[in-house]
């Protein structure tokens, strides 16, 4: 019996996706003071025995940063993801379902949001506070929110009428519990799911962007792949390791997430249809 | 008695699921003549929708196996629609159908089906509401029809035809029902325009699929009427499905009975009507359901 | 690459060049980290502006590559005796590049435009010491001083606007001027040429003096690794043929090229580590002492900036006041360490305390001196091995400023010193001073320096400098690091080349562009 | 109801809303840009600058007056059209002068580049439908093709292109392109066709576009309607495209500003003078007209393109009409 190979993506990808995961726990708990990894005996030193991955311009282990950088983005990645499916979801059911004043000062309040120039409002965002990665995130999160809201919206706009949703109403459901339960549970995960998905990845991206504009991203010393990547800057000709890793890692998450988030939705909406 | 417009013989569709292989139509045999209507009973998962739908090659999903013959009279002579279907489709086995990709054997269908929708054949679906593109006007759908069942017609002509073929499925106001579009129309209005869509390219044969669900009774009888004004004049078969059997008595010359995708009997309407000759079980059952005389039962 | 490749490629290529215009031959281009803010040469803020300004604009005197200083605008001058005033003799039949002629006038009017209380800049102060300006005669000027000056033609290197640019000498930085200069310096403005990121200058026709390069371009690319790509490819017609400061990471990628070649140039500018002296702990010398004892400027020097000078003052060795009596310290942890516990600063875990004081400082970094990054987290990892713990606190130019220069709100700081030519720490340690942003206060120093303002006899205030220098040295208002050499990537294209280290451009007539 | 009629009330009530959809954001902007520690006096005066030079640049400046004040101001002045000169980065310039041409080009490139995407996406979509070996290699290389952040994908593609064209030139002794090596800006429009498809490529665009796409093609193909008309042998090209034209039009409108956020990385690298460039620049310099100024062309353009969208759906779909209306 051969497999299906949608089922090997999802497979694949769910493998980098639980792996992400646990070296971002275990990088919780590993001890690591950045400052006692700076050793100017070993300035960009190619891999080898030592440090697999070599050493950046610090002479600190790449690997380790690596790793440690794991813990930077994907908690606050996921957050991110979160806060826009769940801020979306909820705000597209009520735009789709509700109408009157509020609604259409919601409406407008998202469509305010969705015109923002993103990056740069979050650079603005990033000087006046000192920038973290949760703040990133949370900022990424909201202004993904009429995103998700829009896509959740036209949904539910068109369930509406659907005979089933018909019948709900009919049984006596209360309209919440239909738009919450029957539609957006029911109905909307899969998108719901990819979205986050994608929001996860864009979380990556906002950072690795802003650390390359002028460290906008995380601060040094702490790692962060987007830190790490952005020694593109001022490593011509001294070596690639020290970007390249963290370059190729986040390349492989994120089309992981990206992956597993687009098939499972799609196995989703398969099992609707 | 000319030769049958529609054979079908020993017609096997087999799907591939998560639970493994499924046999929904188990080696279904019967045929149409021309001119005839033949009723398709059964309840809902019996293979009656499925068998009649894989004359088109409508059949959705990608199904493991498809074997027997579907024997067509058309007008370039006798096809069999599954014959020209390439190994792959029929007789694959269990392996070789996982790797088979459904958009290459949609393709493969569509090629030897297209000549035949149609101008062959065609079909009514229920809910019509969903049968008609949500974004073109009755009118224009019904044109398209008009002016492929007869290219040399000029658009005045075209939508002057439409218009009366809407006046035939008894639309009032046919102007402005060509002018709406399905979600300006009742469900009622929709399957009319629908079968008058159909109609109008003038097919051979008019597979009608449970044209009726979804529809309150009242209007239930209206279409059901209008199926019988439509085709009083013999010009055309038609395989009418469905699980009511009064509608299936009131439309249909002979009428078979299906259930877990094999036939269980095949009768003139007759017969049933008046009780006469041996029952199926199943088929008693269903008269009895319906009060209608059951006949003794065999 | 497969020969189907070199097809498709060779095809967008003469697609391409048939698309966009042929770039013009004997262009000289080269890129700037930062966008020049104006050309006009009282807000050339940014060091970009100066070296532009450096190629349209003339000064009355300028300094020559022997580092003496001889005529621009000026021919010749006299100082009178008690250098109470200089005279300068005008060169003639010079043109702006507008076609008008250049007198003595313009010279007036730059000097009134400058002092006149509704033209703000920051250098105004540099003209403060001028009393009165005159015009004798179409090409005589005579500039009187409100004190004596020594060696006063060293304070005329600033540049010259035509009169007939400006309605009067209030002159606002929203003047146009500033995007279309009218200078007598041997490039003018193409037409045309200024453009957001981008500023293209053609030879000046009737120049008084010789230049040979046709056309120069500025482009704006903050992005280093890109000006690296640029010079690298330099033979492209898009390509560079300098690249001003060569971060040291990116030399070897040149140290044997056939195409570049390293141009080391020295400026007067020193680093330095700024201590907050209203912070109570770096108030304690013995903390800076210690500090100072246990960060290896070697060490830090060689991995981030390359080669360069190790300090022990507040002067670059090439400066007469350098006092090389003065040994810069070592790395010498134990003292270090001895020097904090002697001074009652006890370990508690990683970080010294005392009572409620904890070695424990913000380190506020301007995001736009890019090596700073590098250099604070060596600093940082040295630091700790003393138990003195640094926070990075890293922030654009902008809040920079504010946070560190006006509101103090820091507690280490690095940054660099530049000087035009020989450096004036007054503002800079004087309690006074205006300079003086780390709240720096010791009556000696104090003294010392008024007393040196006011001596005449330029030999007795370089032996003043050389004392200040020793007692700055103990007493480490900063932490004195280092001066650079700096590198310039050059295409060898490029023949005669000579880099002034401040206004980098001043012989830029002679460099010629081999084709 | 009448579809002109509605049609009329829907766009009405549109324009009114944009209106205060404009306010809104240049607000926001503004209050952020405002309120970032360091002005653009600081940006401007080094150490040791007297302090009664930089009170008298402040007042130059506007910055003496509150936030809201500043903001009340900037609100009446550009109501008449006036959007205020630049403080620090072009002195003396109209906002607009300044950032109505790095816009233009900035709104070309990045719609172009959406554009772009969203013709690759539906022939991708046509080409990957259904799992099966090839189509599932093409599509995981095409995730990770797509998922390098925008800047990666930049410089190892500059660094491809020059090392490729240098060895070329040596290689066929062709001349070198003028806009030979990249990155570099020039008036040629190379590079914008570099940016645009790195843009295309970059940050997952690409993927998320596709997928989109995808899943409409597929509900569509799926509908009934569609089964209807082969059945009655009509061709199915033009229900299926006027079927998938809102949904493919809205997947343009609602990446437009993802596509716009990511134009400034990819100007930066390919050292472009679009918007992109001049937002960041400006707001480093605390240039607050600048910033707001250009801030109101981004909304603006989003805000006209959603109105197209919306429009166009109320000309095609009937329904929307009746459900707005």
């Amino acid at each position: 019996m051969t497999v299906k190979w949608s089922d090997l993506g999802l497979r694949l990808s769910g493998a980098v996706v639980i792996a992400v995961m646990v070296v971002g726990l275990v990088a919780l708990v590993i001890p690591y003071d950045p400052a006692d990894a700076v050793s100017y005996d070993a300035l960009l030193k190619p891999p080898s025995a030592a440090h697999w991955l070599g050493t950046d311009g610090q002479g600190r282990d790449v690997l380790m940063r690596l790793v440690k950088g794991t813990e930077a983005f994907f908690l606050p990645g996921l957050m991110g993801g979160l806060i826009a499916v769940v801020l979306g979801g909820l705000a597209g059911a009520y735009t789709g379902y509700a109408s009157g004043p509020l609604r259409s000062a919601l409406v407008g309040l998202l469509q305010l949001v969705d015109t923002l120039p993103r990056l740069v409002f979050i650079i603005l965002l990033c000087t006046i506070r000192n920038p973290s990665i949760p703040l990133i995130a949370v900022v990424a999160g909201l202004l993904f929110v009429p995103t998700v809201a829009t896509v959740v919206r036209r949904k539910v706009e068109a369930l509406g009428s659907e005979d089933y949703i018909l019948a709900h109403i009919a049984h006596g459901f209360t309209p919440t519990r239909i738009l919450l339960h029957h539609i957006l549970w029911l109905q909307c995960w899969p998108l719901l799911v990819r979205q986050a998905a994608f929001v996860f990845g864009y979380v990556l991206f906002v950072e690795t962007g802003l650390s390359y504009l002028g460290d906008y991203g995380v601060q040094e010393p702490d790692p962060s792949w987007g830190n790490m990547v952005a020694q593109v800057k001022d490593l011509a000709g001294a070596g690639a390791w020290p970007w390249l890793a963290p370059a190729v890692a986040i390349v492989v998450t994120i089309a992981a997430f990206l992956a597993f988030g687009n098939l499972v939705a799609r196995k989703g909406e398969e099992a609707l249809r | 008695m000319t030769a049958p417009l529609l054979s079908i013989e020993d017609l096997v569709i087999e799907f591939d699921t998560q639970q493994g292989r499924r046999r929904v139509v188990d080696g279904v045999s019967f045929s149409v003549a021309q001119g005839e209507v033949l009723g398709i009973l059964g309840e809902s998962g019996s293979g009656k929708t499925l068998s009649t739908l894989s004359i088109l090659g409508l059949v959705p999903g990608r199904p493991g196996v498809v074997s027997g013959h579907i024997r067509a009279h058309t007008d370039a002579g006798e096809v069999d629609f599954l014959a020209e279907l390439p190994s792959v489709v029929s007789g694959g086995t269990a392996e070789r159908a996982y790797q088979k990709d459904d958009r290459r054997w949609q393709r493969i269908v569509h090629r030897t089906m297209r000549p035949y929708w149609g101008q062959f054949a065609t079909a009514v679906f229920q809910n019509p509401k969903q049968s008609l593109d949500p974004l073109m006007t009755i009118g224009r759908q019904l044109d398209e029809s008009v002016s492929l069942a007869d290219p040399s017609l000029d658009r005045a002509a075209v939508r002057a035809r439409s218009v009366d073929w809407l006046k035939r499925v008894q639309l009032y106001d046919p102007e402005r029902v060509a002018a709406s579009y399905a979600h300006e129309l009742s469900g009622g209005m929709c399957q009319r325009a629908m079968i008058a869509v159909a109609l109008a390219r003038e097919p051979r044969l008019l597979i009608a699929d449970e044209p009726t669900t979804g529809l309150d009774t009242t209007v239930r009888a209206e279409i059901v009427g209008l199926f019988k004004a439509l085709l009083r004049d013999r010009r055309r078969a038609m395989l009418y499905i469905s699980h009511d059997i009064r509608e299936v008595l009131f439309l249909a010359d002979r009428v078979i009975v299906m259930r877990h995708g094999k036939v269980l009997e095949e009768t003139s309407a007759d017969d049933l009507r008046h009780g006469r000759g041996r029952r199926h079980p199943y088929t008693a059952s269903l008269l009895e359901a319906a009060d209608l005389p059951a006949g003794e039962a065999a | 690459m497969s020969k189907r490749l070199l097809r498709v490629l060779s095809a967008f290529l003469l697609l391409t060049t048939l698309v966009s215009s042929a770039a013009a031959q004997q262009v000289f281009r080269y890129p700037e980290d930062t966008r020049p803010s104006s050309l006009l040469p009282f807000f050339a803020e940014d060091m970009s502006a100066v070296r532009m300004c450096e190629l349209i604009f003339d000064s009355l005197v300028v300094q020559n590559k022997r580092g003496d200083f001889e005529g621009g605008l000026a021919k010749s001058w006299t100082v009178d005796a008690d250098q109470g005033g200089i005279k300068f003799v005008l060169r003639e039949g010079v043109k702006w590049h507008d076609g008008e002629a250049f007198t003595a006038e313009d010279v007036v009017f730059t000097i009134q435009a400058a002092q006149d209380p509704k033209t703000l800049f920051n250098s105004k102060s540099k003209f403060n010491f001028i009393r009165e300006v005159s015009a004798q005669g179409q090409y005589g000027v005579y500039v009187a001083f409100d004190r004596p000056v020594p060696e006063a033609e060293k304070r005329f290197l600033f540049k010259i606007l035509p009169k007939h640019g400006f309605p009067d000498t209030a002159i606002s930085r929203k003047d146009k001027f500033a995007r279309e200069p009218i200078g007598t310096g041997p490039y003018k403005v193409k037409k045309g040429g200024y453009s957001l990121r981008s500023i293209a200058l053609e030879v000046n026709g009737d120049y008084w003096n010789t230049s040979k390069v046709s056309e120069v371009l500025m482009q704006h690319t903050p992005d280093k690794s890109a000006q690296i790509n640029l010079l690298q490819y330099s033979g492209g017609k898009a390509g560079v043929q300098a690249v001003i400061f060569l971060p040291p990471k990116n030399i070897p990628l040149f140290e044997n090229s056939d195409s570049v070649v390293l141009e080391p140039y020295h400026t007067v500018s020193w680093w330095y580590m700024a201590y907050n002296h209203e912070n109570k702990a770096l108030a304690d010398k013995a903390v800076r002492q210690a500090m100072a004892l246990a960060i290896d400027r070697q060490e830090l020097l060689e991995a981030h900036l390359g080669r360069g000078d190790i300090l022990s003052g507040p002067f670059t060795e090439s400066s007469p006041f350098y006092n090389f009596q003065v040994e810069p310290t070592g790395l010498e942890l134990e003292r270090a360490n001895q020097l904090l516990d002697g001074a009652g600063w006890a370990r508690k875990g990683d970080t010294r305390g005392k009572g409620k004081l904890k070695l424990d400082f913000e380190f506020v970094m301007d995001k736009e001196l890019a090596s700073n990054q590098a250099l604070f987290l060596g600093i940082q990892a040295q630091l700790k091995k003393v138990g003195i713990t640094v926070r990075p606190n890293y922030v654009d130019h902008a809040k920079y400023r504010d946070q560190v220069f006006t509101r103090r709100k820091f507690d280490l700081t690095l940054n660099i010193w530049s000087f035009e030519e020989v450096e004036d720490v007054y503002p800079l340690f004087h309690s006074k001073g205006v300079m003086n942003f780390i709240g720096y206060n010791n009556p000696d120093v104090d003294t010392m320096l008024d007393t040196a303002k006011a001596t005449k006899d330029y030999k007795k205030y370089k032996e003043q400098m050389k004392q200040l220098h020793a007692v700055l040295a103990q007493d480490l208002p900063y932490f004195f690091l280092w001066s650079l050499d700096i590198y310039s990537g050059i295409s060898k294209k490029m023949k005669g080349v000579y880099i002034q280290p401040y206004y980098y451009f001043s012989s830029f007539p002679e460099w010629e562009l081999s084709p | 109801m009448s579809g002109a009629a509605s049609f009329l009330a829907l766009a009405g009530r549109r324009i009114a809303a944009s209106l205060l959809l404009l306010v809104g954001a240049s607000f926001l902007i503004y209050f952020t840009i405002r309120s970032a520690p360091g002005d653009a006096v600081d940006a401007i005066t080094p150490m040791g600058t007297p302090p009664e030079i930089k009170e008298k640049l402040a007042a130059e400046f506007g910055l003496d007056q509150g936030v809201l004040g500043g903001y009340g101001v900037w609100l009446s002045r550009s109501a008449t059209g006036d959007f205020g000169e630049s403080l620090v980065f072009a002195p003396g310039q109209t906002v607009m002068e300044v950032a109505a041409p790095a816009f233009e080009k900035t709104l070309l490139l990045s719609s172009g580049a959406l554009f772009a995407t969203v013709v690759l996406s539906i022939l991708l979509a046509l080409l990957l439908g259904e799992p099966s070996a090839r189509q599932q290699g093409l599509t995981g290389a095409l995730y990770f093709i797509t998922s390098a952040p925008g800047f990666v994908s930049a410089v190892v593609f500059s660094a491809a292109v020059n090392a490729g064209v240098q060895r070329f030139v040596e290689q066929a002794g062709h001349e070198t392109p003028p806009w030979y090596p990249i990155p570099i800006y020039s008036d040629s429009i190379v590079p914008y066709f570099f940016a645009g498809f790195v843009l295309v490529m970059g940050d997952g665009l690409l993927m998320d576009t596709f997928n989109a796409v995808r899943a409409e093609i597929l509900s569509v193909r799926g509908a009934q309607f569609i089964a209807a008309v082969r059945a009655r042998g009509a061709s199915v090209t033009p229900h299926l495209w006027l079927n998938l034209a809102i949904p493919i039009f809205s997947a343009f409108v609602s990446r437009l500003p993802v596509v716009l956020g990511g134009v400034v990385i990819v100007e930066y690298v390919f050292t472009l003078d679009g918007a992109g460039y001049l937002l960041l620049e400006a707001s480093k310099q605390r240039d607050f007209p600048v910033v707001v100024g250009l801030s109101v062309l981004f909304t603006l353009a989003v805000i006209v393109v959603g109105l197209l969208s919306d429009v166009a759906r109320s000309v095609i779909d009937q329904r929307e009409v009746a459900r707005d209306g």
